[in-house]
């Protein structure tokens, strides 16, 4: 009887030794990016999974919501419903109200979640088991930069106008209230006019061809997008203004850098999709595999500007190639140009060293500690019942003992 | 002289699903004659017409056309063989000119290289319409902006030209019922025209419901009922009332129009016009309506009975006068104001103004008046059905059920389920606006019970009959309208009707 | 008398519109049976509350002859309105934003209607009004999207809770629908509507009131749009002034593969009720069968022109249908 | 209405009566027939006044140069409206052929260079996808609508998969020149929509499918009834539409460069809006070239005239609404009894 029930222990015990060890568990890696048809997008959805196929254990699958609110939580749902607390996801939300949705969502069904770019006020990943992290290259920084970097070239005095993304998307906003930001700081440029192109570059090409035919003497055109900004220099080319009339952007898509090559453009933002996401999805599948918890979970990542200085680099680690990241090295990421940015990188560097290996070997620890204590358990139990029992229990326990030994130093190895 | 055969068909037949519409037909046209088609409607004369001419295809049966087997698939096809139709409904594209439609679809003759000459194209319809004598119509007006009358002249030309065209004077011309919106001085240039055609070689079938105008013009006459050929006599030998009793099979008479059940009118006025006038249409209409009357509106086309007809029921606005209903002043915006104040009318476009195609015969029968089904503000469906089965019953509708589609009925059942619907409204003036327009003599003679029916009941009727005939057998009063005008008024006691030929001196 | 009972055939015909749904759902079940899991279902119910009162909405505007391009602006401005607001004042906002549902409608019908307008003009133009009212009040909150304080959401929880495992949404959602259906079948304006879109001169001549009708049709396809934007909200916990770009279509789309004819006349809410859990299924089992999004679309458009090529009536027309 | 005084009105016989109201109804008919152009004159003087710039050479080049794009689209959508149908798939189709021929010449993606081939072949693809489109309508009389938005999602969709997210830009130089090609001051993209503009102008003017298409959208059965093959002709609209898409594509693409589905974004809304304001009627059967280039011109005009003045973008939207709107009322012609759908 005794026996019985020890041998069901054992059997058990060896059945989740076996599950650690052989890592048969499989991540399910939901990618949500708002679609496949722009550049920037796809280039996260590639990050994801260069990331998955650097995991034997991670399955990915892009998922797109079209910036839709409301196709972001379907799709998560959709994906819950198979995998359950075996989904995580790295999500480029559709807009930033939603992100209280989606760590909702997530929450309810035990499912890691790391969110790029946006996160709702009030929503703080502390407060959520299964919000990992927030990681974004500040909308507001980088149209900070690419302003300030058009009006240094200006030598601070001239005209500007802008070029509005979509209305009623956070991105456009925060990218616009980057460049009012700067355009306070340089009280020598003035700002002729703005208008929403919405992220098109039709739209952008004639508005800027109506505001050369207004203005005489526009100096800059700052852009939201490197659509846009391509929309204007194609309008300057008409006119033979192209280079004349500085042009940034932001996104960094490939045509916006051969724009930088060859000098229309000034300067866009690299905000580099794929570490984004590809560390959006590390930092997801190591909390939900080893229950990791960055120390500081709101994660402002490295958002170059890429001027004709560094054009090249990045060309060719973006565009020509793919990145080659080391996704278990979570430090990597934690960058940022942006001095107020500086303590956060150095605090969250210290905390990222603590990757997955050391997790790892920390809960195995433990499991077995649990387990022996269990066991041991028994065999007080048994040794109150009796002194045969209590030996052979002793015996298989010391067998036991010896075997995990064996499997842990043979694992080192 | 033995003339010779151009077209003839053999048993030929034609079936709607489980109805048989026209069944072994065997006809024969000459060259140089003028053949008339009579019989009510849908003894199938025009199902035999569209047969020939190539928009139908016949069940069974074969045709041959100078002396060959004759199959048209299509109009166009019809056309190539020398066989022209000039249709009841208008078919012209209104928005362009009248060469444009005389030629349309064979555009290629004036082309070169794919551009149309215009120039050419007007010349050539200016030579057509001066062959029928209508000098006064410009080859380059639009449709739009042409009179009716105007219309069927060009249509006519279309199809005489495209025929004449291709058959080299053995051509074969379908008229239906070509007259119905002509003028007398139109009429006449039409028939000399067909005359004219008719020498040179050609065979003109000729279909009208006005039985003098058959007589005028043909050679011979062919009779069709339930969609058999009935008979066939030389027209010399026929005259108005023979062709009625071949049609009908009975003749006309008072009991036709049910004149012993005709109501002596009450002195309760319901309805009372004063100087009512619309712009353009009529001025100085006074009348008043009694309760239980038919009181009967009649006039050539145009004389502006229509458009009475219209402003009382809400469908025009009037310009001048005042309308009371029971006394009272009423104005209305619209029909349905005009319901709501208990007039409602039978529109004479039944196609158009009146069935709802689309809609069973049930919703048809309660579109007026909802609210009689409903409790609450809520229709009962079962109500709705229960209510439909009555009118169906009542009326003798012939149909699958209340649940049919009303656009599958005949036009004399349907125009019963808009009977059904005015009647269901329980408004009690209602406007009859050529209530027996294409309509079978079966069903025709039901409704002309029926309206002694409601009149017995109370309802009062303000009617514009399809004839004279007809107006002055229905009515117990009749008001004659000319250049809108009223120009008279007739007292029509059953046993002392007026003469037609004093009422017709005061339209013209 | 003469009563004939449906054949099998015509009963087939006639409901042959349930198959496209039926297809859909077993095709993805085939595929992955988590499809029908409860969890899955839940999410499907959730995601098809704020679409079927839309299409309700303007599948009246539809069976009338007409059509609402304005729709999906509305549910923006409802969805932004409710979202800042609704925190403060609490769920009164939701009779509120019926209210303007019904102004909206009335001032579409009217120009309709009474300006004898193509309303396909009147609501584009209707569209681009009241989106940039979704903009211009989101503005102060930083444009974008907002979500509603996490403190006040007590406010809106209750509509995504469950009873018997489904949102409340869900009921409310068929709560609307079955208000349609008797709007559609036992009330003289839905079916003056049918009248007025089959054939809208005989209605006028038989009386009905082609103004008053045509109006209703707008103010009940408004209040539909104006439920999905509030239903958006309580379901999101936010307001997105970007919400309804897209939903427009996505209403169209279900109405018309219900089966609903474009033209006027025919139609009815459950051949509507199908036509949007079409398209929920196809939207949700595409992301469970993991179809790479790229051929999202092409998927939908194919499937789309298939269900209505089989679903709609056409039985007798010699034109085509414009 | 009649203007002249109630009593004089009482005076006259019916028969004059009708004359006067006949002619009456004839002249507010030219009236509204010129409506357009008077909304257009007018425009252009009080633009013109309240801002200098609007009426400087540079800007009409500049309109003019804008002008390209929407002036095709709208000449082939012209047909499609004529026969009272509507074809949303115009942007769907732009986005594909743009997205095709930068992929074929010379481009940064890959290393096809097929020339003169790599613009004719996608002009034939999305010529092709008009024949299907047109094609399904017809056959499985699918209202044109909804058949047209389901082909506008799957060719946006290929367009997509076929430079699979990743949008190429043109680098064949003739392409390239031809963007900055100038003939008296007119760019050479707006030359190619006024010769196409041209050609379908005699096309429906002067031609037997021009004809036809009148034909069908006033009155289909009595076209068929004409011996008119009516399927046919609603078939080669839908191609002549989806040649005008595809040509809009190779036109944005010479503008813009960067082959991507969002060139043809936003461009089919505004091009029927003009097309109404212009007097071009939804229902089929009424309008014409003349309202075509008068619609583009009034829609082109109001756009440019309310960056010029800086309206501020939240509003730009909402207020081009009402004024569009405005615009209809306006210009639009109602019979008493007809029907607005």
């Amino acid at each position: 009887m005794k026996k019985a029930l020890l041998l069901f222990v054992v059997v058990a015990m060896l059945a989740m030794t076996s599950a650690v060890f052989a890592a048969d568990e499989v991540w399910h890696l939901g990618i949500l990016v708002h679609s496949l048809d722009n550049e920037f997008w796809a280039q996260e959805a590639k990050g994801g999974e260069l990331f998955a196929e650097s995991k034997d254990d991670v399955v990915a699958q892009v998922l797109a919501t079209d910036g839709d609110d409301n196709k972001e939580m379907q799709a998560m749902r959709d994906f819950i419903a198979q995998y359950g607390d075996h989904a995580i996801f790295v999500t480029d939300p559709a807009s930033k109200a939603n992100t209280a949705n989606v760590v909702e969502i997530a929450e309810e069904a035990g499912a890691k979640v790391a969110i790029l770019w946006h996160h709702a006020d009030e929503l703080e990943p502390a407060d959520w088991d299964s919000f990992v992290v927030h990681m974004s290259p500040d909308d507001f920084v980088a149209g900070y930069n690419t302003a300030k970097h058009l009006f240094d070239l200006m030598d601070g005095e001239g005209k500007v106008v802008a070029l509005y993304g979509q209305q009623g998307e956070d991105s456009a906003a925060n990218r616009y209230a980057g460049f009012l930001a700067a355009l306070a700081e340089y009280p020598k440029v003035e700002c002729l006019d703005m208008q929403v192109a919405s992220w098109s570059q039709d739209q952008a090409m004639t508005f800027t061809q109506t505001w050369l035919s207004t203005y005489e003497d526009i100096d800059a055109i700052w852009a939201a997008n490197d659509t846009m900004g391509l929309g204007a220099i194609e309008a300057l080319k008409l006119e033979g203004k192209n280079g004349e009339v500085l042009v940034c952007g932001c996104d960094g898509i490939a045509a916006a850098y051969e724009a930088i090559e060859e000098g229309d453009m000034a300067c866009t933002v690299a905000n580099n999709g794929y570490l984004l996401m590809g560390y959006g999805a590390s930092y997801a599948y190591q909390a939900a595999k080893y229950g990791y918890e960055p120390k500081n979970p709101v994660i402002k990542t490295q958002a170059v500007l890429v001027t004709e200085d560094n054009v090249d680099e990045y060309k060719a680690m973006f565009i020509d190639g793919t990145p080659e990241y080391d996704y278990d090295d979570l430090s990597f990421c934690v960058l940022s140009e942006h001095p107020s940015f500086a303590e956060l990188e150095a605090e969250d560097a210290a905390a990222a060293v603590v990757t997955g290996a050391v997790v790892e070997a920390a809960e195995e620890e433990r499991e077995w500690n649990e387990l022996i204590d269990k066991i041991n358990a028994e065999i007080e139990k048994g040794i109150e019942n009796g002194e045969e029992g209590a030996a052979e229990a002793k015996e298989l326990m010391d067998f036991l003992q010896g075997l995990y030994e064996d499997i842990v130093s043979g694992e080192a190895k | 002289m033995e003339k010779e055969l151009l077209f003839k068909t053999n048993n030929i037949g034609k079936i709607y699903g489980t109805n048989t519409v026209l069944q072994g037909i065997n006809v024969e046209f000459h060259r140089g004659e003028i053949v008339g088609l009579i019989g009510e409607n849908g003894a199938g004369k025009s199902t035999l017409m569209k047969i020939i001419a190539g928009v139908e295809n016949p069940s069974m049966g074969t045709m041959e056309m100078n002396g060959k087997p004759f199959k048209a698939s299509s109009m166009l096809d019809a056309n190539k063989h020398g066989i022209g139709m000039v249709f009841q409904e208008q078919s012209l594209i209104s928005n362009l000119s009248a060469a444009q439609n005389i030629f349309l679809g064979r555009e290629k003759d004036f082309s070169t290289l794919g551009l149309v000459n215009w120039a050419k194209m007007n010349a050539a319809a200016r030579k057509s319409l001066d062959k029928l004598g209508l000098t006064n119509i410009s080859p380059s007006q639009k449709i739009s902006d042409m009179p009716f009358a105007m219309r069927q002249m060009v249509e006519i030309t279309k199809v005489l030209d495209i025929v004449s065209e291709t058959a080299n004077d053995r051509a074969l011309i379908l008229l239906d019922e070509p007259t119905t919106v002509l003028t007398d001085d139109e009429m006449k240039i039409l028939f000399e025209q067909v005359r004219l055609m008719k020498e040179k070689g050609n065979c003109v079938i000729f279909i009208s419901h006005r039985l003098q105008e058959v007589l005028d013009l043909t050679d011979r006459i062919y009779v069709f009922k339930d969609g058999h050929l009935t008979g066939e006599v030389e027209t010399k030998d026929a005259d108005e009332y023979k062709l009625y009793e071949m049609m009908v099979g009975r003749e006309t008479n008072g009991e036709y129009y049910v004149s012993q059940r005709q109501t002596v009118p009450t002195d309760e006025v319901v309805l009372e016009v004063e100087n009512l006038a619309m712009f353009g249409s009529f001025k100085n209409v006074s009348f008043k309506l009694h309760k239980g009357e038919v009181l009967g509106l009649y006039g050539v086309e145009g004389s502006g009975k229509e458009d009475v007809c219209a402003v009382i029921s809400g469908d025009e606005a009037k310009t001048d006068g005042i309308i009371k209903v029971n006394g009272k002043e009423v104005k209305f915006g619209s029909p349905s104001d005009a319901r709501r104040n208990g007039i409602l009318s039978v529109p004479r476009d039944r196609r158009d103004e009146g069935i709802i195609g689309l809609l069973p015969i049930s919703e048809n029968i309660s579109v007026s008046n909802y609210g009689k089904n409903a409790t609450a503000g809520l229709i009962s469906g079962k109500r709705q059905t229960e209510n439909a089965k009555g009118w169906i019953k009542d009326l003798g509708i012939k149909c699958e059920g209340p649940n049919q589609r009303i656009s599958n009925l005949s036009g004399g059942n349907a125009q019963k389920v808009i009977f059904a619907r005015v009647l269901d409204s329980e408004c009690p003036i209602l406007i009859l606006d050529h209530p027996t327009r294409g309509v079978d003599i079966g069903a025709k003679g039901d409704i002309y019970s029926l309206i002694r029916d409601i009149t017995e009941k109370g309802f009062s009727v303000l009617l514009m009959g399809d004839t004279l005939d007809e107006c002055l057998g229905l009515s117990s009063r009749i008001i004659v309208m000319k250049d809108g005008l009223v120009t008279a008024e007739f007292d029509c006691p059953a046993d002392n009707k007026p003469d037609q030929v004093e009422v017709v001196q005061k339209m013209l | 008398m003469e009563k004939t009972k449906p054949s099998f055939k015509s009963l087939f015909v006639q409901n042959i519109y349930i198959l496209s749904a039926v297809l859909v759902i077993v095709v993805f079940y085939i595929i992955n049976p988590s499809f029908l899991s409860l969890y899955s279902i839940q999410n499907m119910t959730t995601e098809l509350a704020p679409l079927l009162p839309m299409a309700c909405g303007i599948a009246f505007v539809l069976y009338a002859g007409s059509i609402d391009l304005s729709i999906g602006a509305v549910a923006s401005a409802v969805c932004v309105i409710t979202g800042l607001n609704v925190g403060d004042m609490g769920n009164i906002m939701i009779l509120y934003m019926l209210l303007f549902g019904v102004m909206i409608g009335l001032i579409n019908g009217l120009l309709v209607s009474k300006g004898k307008l193509p309303s396909f003009i009147v609501t584009l133009c209707a569209q681009s009004i009241y989106r940039a009212i979704a903009i211009i009040l989101s503005n102060p909150h930083g444009g974008g999207s907002k979500n509603i304080p996490l403190k006040q959401r007590v406010v809106v929880n209750w509509a995504t809770d469950k009873i018997l495992g489904l949102p409340i949404l869900f009921w409310i959602a068929i709560g609307i629908l079955l208000i349609c259906i008797v709007i559609e079948r036992k009330t003289a304006v839905g079916k003056s509507i049918f009248a007025i879109g089959a054939n809208e001169k005989a209605a006028r001549m038989a009386g009905v009131n082609v103004t008053l009708t045509k109006i209703c049709a707008f103010i009940l396809c408004s209040v539909g749009a104006a439920i999905g934007g509030i239903m958006y909200t309580y379901k999101l916990k936010s307001s997105v002034p970007t919400i309804g770009d897209n939903l427009y279509m996505m209403a169209i789309s279900s109405v018309a593969l219900g089966g609903t004819l474009f033209s006027g006349g025919k139609g009815s809410a459950l051949r509507t009720l199908v036509g949007v859990l079409t398209v929920t299924a196809i939207s949700s089992g595409m992301n469970m069968a993991g179809v790479n999004p790229l051929w999202k679309n092409v998927v939908y458009g194919v499937v789309l022109i298939a269900a209505v090529a089989i679903n709609s009536e056409k039985g007798g027309r010699d034109l085509i249908i414009k | 209405m009649n203007l002249f005084s109630k009593k004089d009105a009482k005076s006259m016989t019916v028969a004059e009566q009708f004359v006067s109201k006949v002619e009456q109804e004839a002249l507010s008919n030219k009236i509204r027939v010129y409506a357009p152009m008077i909304l257009l004159v007018f425009m252009t003087i009080v633009f013109s006044i309240y801002d200098s710039h609007f009426f400087s050479l540079k800007n009409l080049v500049n309109v003019l140069g804008q002008m390209a794009v929407p002036l095709i689209l709208a000449t082939g959508l012209t047909f499609v409206l004529l026969l009272g149908r509507i074809d949303l798939s115009v942007e769907g189709v732009m986005g594909l052929v743009g997205s095709a021929i930068s992929l074929l010449v010379l481009n940064s993606r890959n290393a096809n260079d097929w020339g003169i081939w790599g613009v004719i072949l996608p002009l034939l693809l999305g010529t092709l996808c008009g024949f299907i489109t047109g094609f399904l309508h017809v056959k499985l009389k699918i209202a044109s609508f909804i058949i047209t938005y389901a082909i506008s999602t799957i060719v946006s969709g290929v367009a997509v998969l076929l430079y699979n997210s990743r949008p190429a830009t043109v680098k064949a130089q003739w392409i390239i020149d031809a963007s900055q090609t100038y003939f008296l001051k007119i760019p050479l993209i707006t030359w190619i929509a006024i010769i196409f503009y041209l050609i379908c102008a005699v096309i429906l003017n002067y031609t037997a499918f021009g004809r036809a298409v009148y034909a069908i959208g006033d009155n289909e059965a009595a076209a068929a009834a004409s011996g008119i093959n009516v399927q046919k002709v609603v078939i080669e609209v839908f191609v002549l539409s989806g040649f005008a898409a595809s040509l809009a594509g190779l036109v944005a693409l010479i503008r813009l460069k960067l082959g991507q589905v969002s060139l043809g974004e936003n461009q089919m809304f505004p091009c029927i809006t003009a097309l109404v304001v212009g007097g071009t009627s939804l229902n089929g059967g009424k309008g014409g070239m003349l309202q075509t280039m008068v619609g583009i011109l009034i829609y082109m005009e109001l756009l440019n005239f309310l960056t010029i003045i800086g309206v501020s973008a939240d509003y730009k939207n909402a207020i081009q609404g009402v004024i569009i709107i405005i615009a209809v009322a306006l210009t639009i012609t109602r019979g008493r009894k007809v029907i607005a759908k």
